[in-house]
């Protein structure tokens, strides 16, 4: 359990869990977005924990993993920035960001 | 003397955290920003203290684009607090 | 101690995840995630992985919370009736129900991973010295498997593309983002002449240095895409409008650099992405060079958003 | 305990005081302003005390001037970033 690989993957789960979580449940897509880089970073963490067991010929961590992680990093942001700019795009045309079916009574709608 | 030197890492980490409690719940958006801040400047002691610690020289690195990163993350908070001002005034920034 | 530190990393990044989660107002959630990739470097940094925690630090949690925290902002006058949407206590307890099963079985994976832990280190240590770099992540990105750098470095093109077709067909061809004023002679523009020169030697030096030691062109092309955003922030830059020619020359110009000494290789080298032996180090020089200004460009683009003013 | 190591200990001991004494002032300190103001001046200290701690132990003059450079980055992008924060205190904090 002390070992930072082993320690680090376990919270890398955890991290899974909880963005899941908010993904399923949070109504407001930007928080659906945000959820979903929570989940990203966690695999990430599980994928570096997993890289970082492989340490050997004197290096801390297994090469190819971390570099295939640098990787993984640009594209999720490319893909939160995709994903950040439909979003904002509905809410210039509708005037709501919301994904319920018909907008709620609540919603005025301009 | 690594022994004291992660000591201190973990020291100001737990400092760090003990801002951040407040900081990220505080009342106005004001104490939100901070939260930037205080990461950046508790952040980069921790990461000079491991890499001393350690003698992972490229640490060092890793503070300096935590310094860059941390003051462009309060700038982008600065924009999109609710007490900046809307772009159009052109206030006396 | 080195256990006593990490335990705390896991404790503060556990934390700031559950407030990201959490959190009432999506300003507070969005400062809970930049604070949440912040202290995920040096998570990274204590995983042995330096050049991730520079990665990390630069995009997880500046460009990204900078984004994020700019769309909260705009969206700030949805929230109230999108808050009204919450879901059932039922929907809750099912959702916690799954997300429980996968960390449970996430947990069980890495508890029963192998013991002599499969590495691709020594393959990479054998075969390092052909490239002539000595950083091997930067060796693995560009040599051994070039592909997916060559890939993904097409992937973000690909990103910004899908981020210019959302534009409205009177703003195509314009300049993305919104319109940026500050106070000439204010705080804010005062610190974005400062900041982004030494952003420009901060990511020149790491760019240079990540042939032998951590950094790399990803690395200091986030850290340009992050001066430039604070310059257009400050509103002393604009976007380039989208449709100049020396934009898209210069974002395809990486990819069609790659492509090419990828495609000589087949003739030099006999394999596509080959190097001929004794040219590797210059070739890398030769693709980093080209990649660095094409990716920042497109990581800017990407951050400033879709088009939406006319290229008056 | 050589006098580099005893040097060390002294000065990033009184950086890590001055953590301390931020974060207190952030958690005791009533309103936005007073807690901007704990904020920056302690933990820019703090961190230039730490700095200064492990001057010593860099090998080389290039690292003890990168040190110092990244302190002196702090120090800046911290100015500026306070002025920035204590305009919004300003703006939506109580008036005073």
């Amino acid at each position: 359990m002390t070992d930072a690989a082993t320690l680090f993957g376990l919270v890398a789960a955890a991290l899974v869990g909880l963005g899941v979580y908010a993904l399923i449940v949070d109504p407001q897509p930007l928080r659906k977005i945000l959820a979903f880089n929570v989940i990203g970073a966690g695999v990430f963490v599980l994928f570096g924990a997993v890289a970082h067991r492989g340490a050997a010929a004197g290096w801390g961590g297994d090469p190819v993993p971390q570099a295939l992680l640098i990787t993984g990093l640009v594209v999720a942001f490319a893909a939160t920035a995709l994903a950040v700019a439909v979003l904002l795009r509905l809410h210039a045309e509708t005037g709501s960001a919301t994904l319920a079916p018909e907008p709620p009574p609540a919603a005025g709608d301009e | 003397m690594a022994e004291f030197l992660l000591g201190a890492a973990l020291f100001v980490l737990a400092m760090v955290a003990l801002g951040l409690a407040r900081v990220v719940r505080g009342p106005g958006d004001a104490e939100r920003m901070m939260a930037a801040q205080l990461l950046g400047t508790g952040g980069i002691a921790v990461a000079l203290l491991v890499s001393a610690a350690t003698g992972v020289g490229a640490t060092v690195d890793v503070a300096l684009t935590l310094a860059l990163l941390a003051a462009f993350a309060s700038v982008a908070f600065y924009k999109s607090a609710t007490g900046a001002p809307p772009d159009d005034a052109g206030d006396r920034g | 101690m080195i256990a006593a530190l990490n335990a705390a990393l896991a404790v503060l990044v556990l934390a700031l995840a559950v407030w990201t989660v959490a959190a009432r107002s999506t300003f507070a959630a969005t400062v809970g995630f930049v604070a949440y990739g912040l202290v995920l470097t040096l998570v990274w940094v204590q995983l042995q992985g330096v050049d991730i925690a520079l990665t990390e630090g630069a995009i997880g949690g500046g460009l990204t919370g900078a984004m994020l925290v700019a769309a909260a902002a705009r969206l700030r006058d949805t929230e109230a009736s999108a808050r009204a949407e919450r879901p059932g206590l039922a929907l809750r307890i099912a959702a916690a129900c799954v997300a429980a099963c996968v960390t449970a079985a996430l947990a069980y994976a890495i508890l029963a991973l192998p013991e002599p832990a499969p590495t691709l280190a020594h393959l990479t240590a054998d075969n390092i010295a052909s490239t002539g770099v000595a950083n091997p992540i930067t060796a693995v990105l560009i040599a051994f498997r070039a592909m997916d750098t060559l890939l993904e470095a097409i992937v973000v093109l690909f990103a910004m593309i899908g981020v210019w077709s959302l534009a409205p067909d009177r703003a195509w061809g314009g300049r993305p983002g919104q319109p940026h004023h500050a106070d000439p002679d204010g705080i804010l523009a005062w610190f974005a002449r400062v900041l982004p020169p030494i952003g420009i030697v901060v990511a020149i030096y790491i760019f240079w240095v990540g042939a032998d030691e951590p950094g790399g062109k990803f690395q200091a092309a986030t850290i340009l895409a992050a001066m430039w955003m604070l310059a257009v922030v400050a509103g002393l830059a604009d976007a380039p409008p989208v449709s100049r020619t020396w934009v898209r020359l210069a974002l395809v110009g990486g990819a069609v650099v790659f492509l090419a000494v990828g495609a000589a290789g087949v003739v030099t080298a006999g394999a596509f992405l080959a190097y001929p032996d004794g040219y590797a180090k210059l070739l890398i020089k030769l693709i980093e060079w080209a990649l660095l200004p094409s990716i920042a460009l497109a990581l800017a683009l990407i951050m400033a958003g879709a088009p939406e003013r006319p290229e008056r | 305990m050589s006098l580099a190591d005893l040097f060390t200990v002294v000065a990033v001991s009184a950086g890590a005081f001055f953590f301390l004494a931020g974060s207190v002032g952030l958690l005791r300190f009533p309103d936005a302003l007073a807690r901007l103001h704990a904020l920056t001046k302690a933990d820019n200290l703090g961190l230039g005390l730490v700095v200064l701690g492990l001057l010593p132990r860099v090998d080389g003059l290039l690292g003890a001037l990168k040190l110092v450079a990244i302190w002196a980055l702090v120090l800046l992008a911290s100015g500026a970033v306070s002025q920035l924060v204590a305009r919004v205190a300003r703006r939506t904090g109580p008036r005073a």
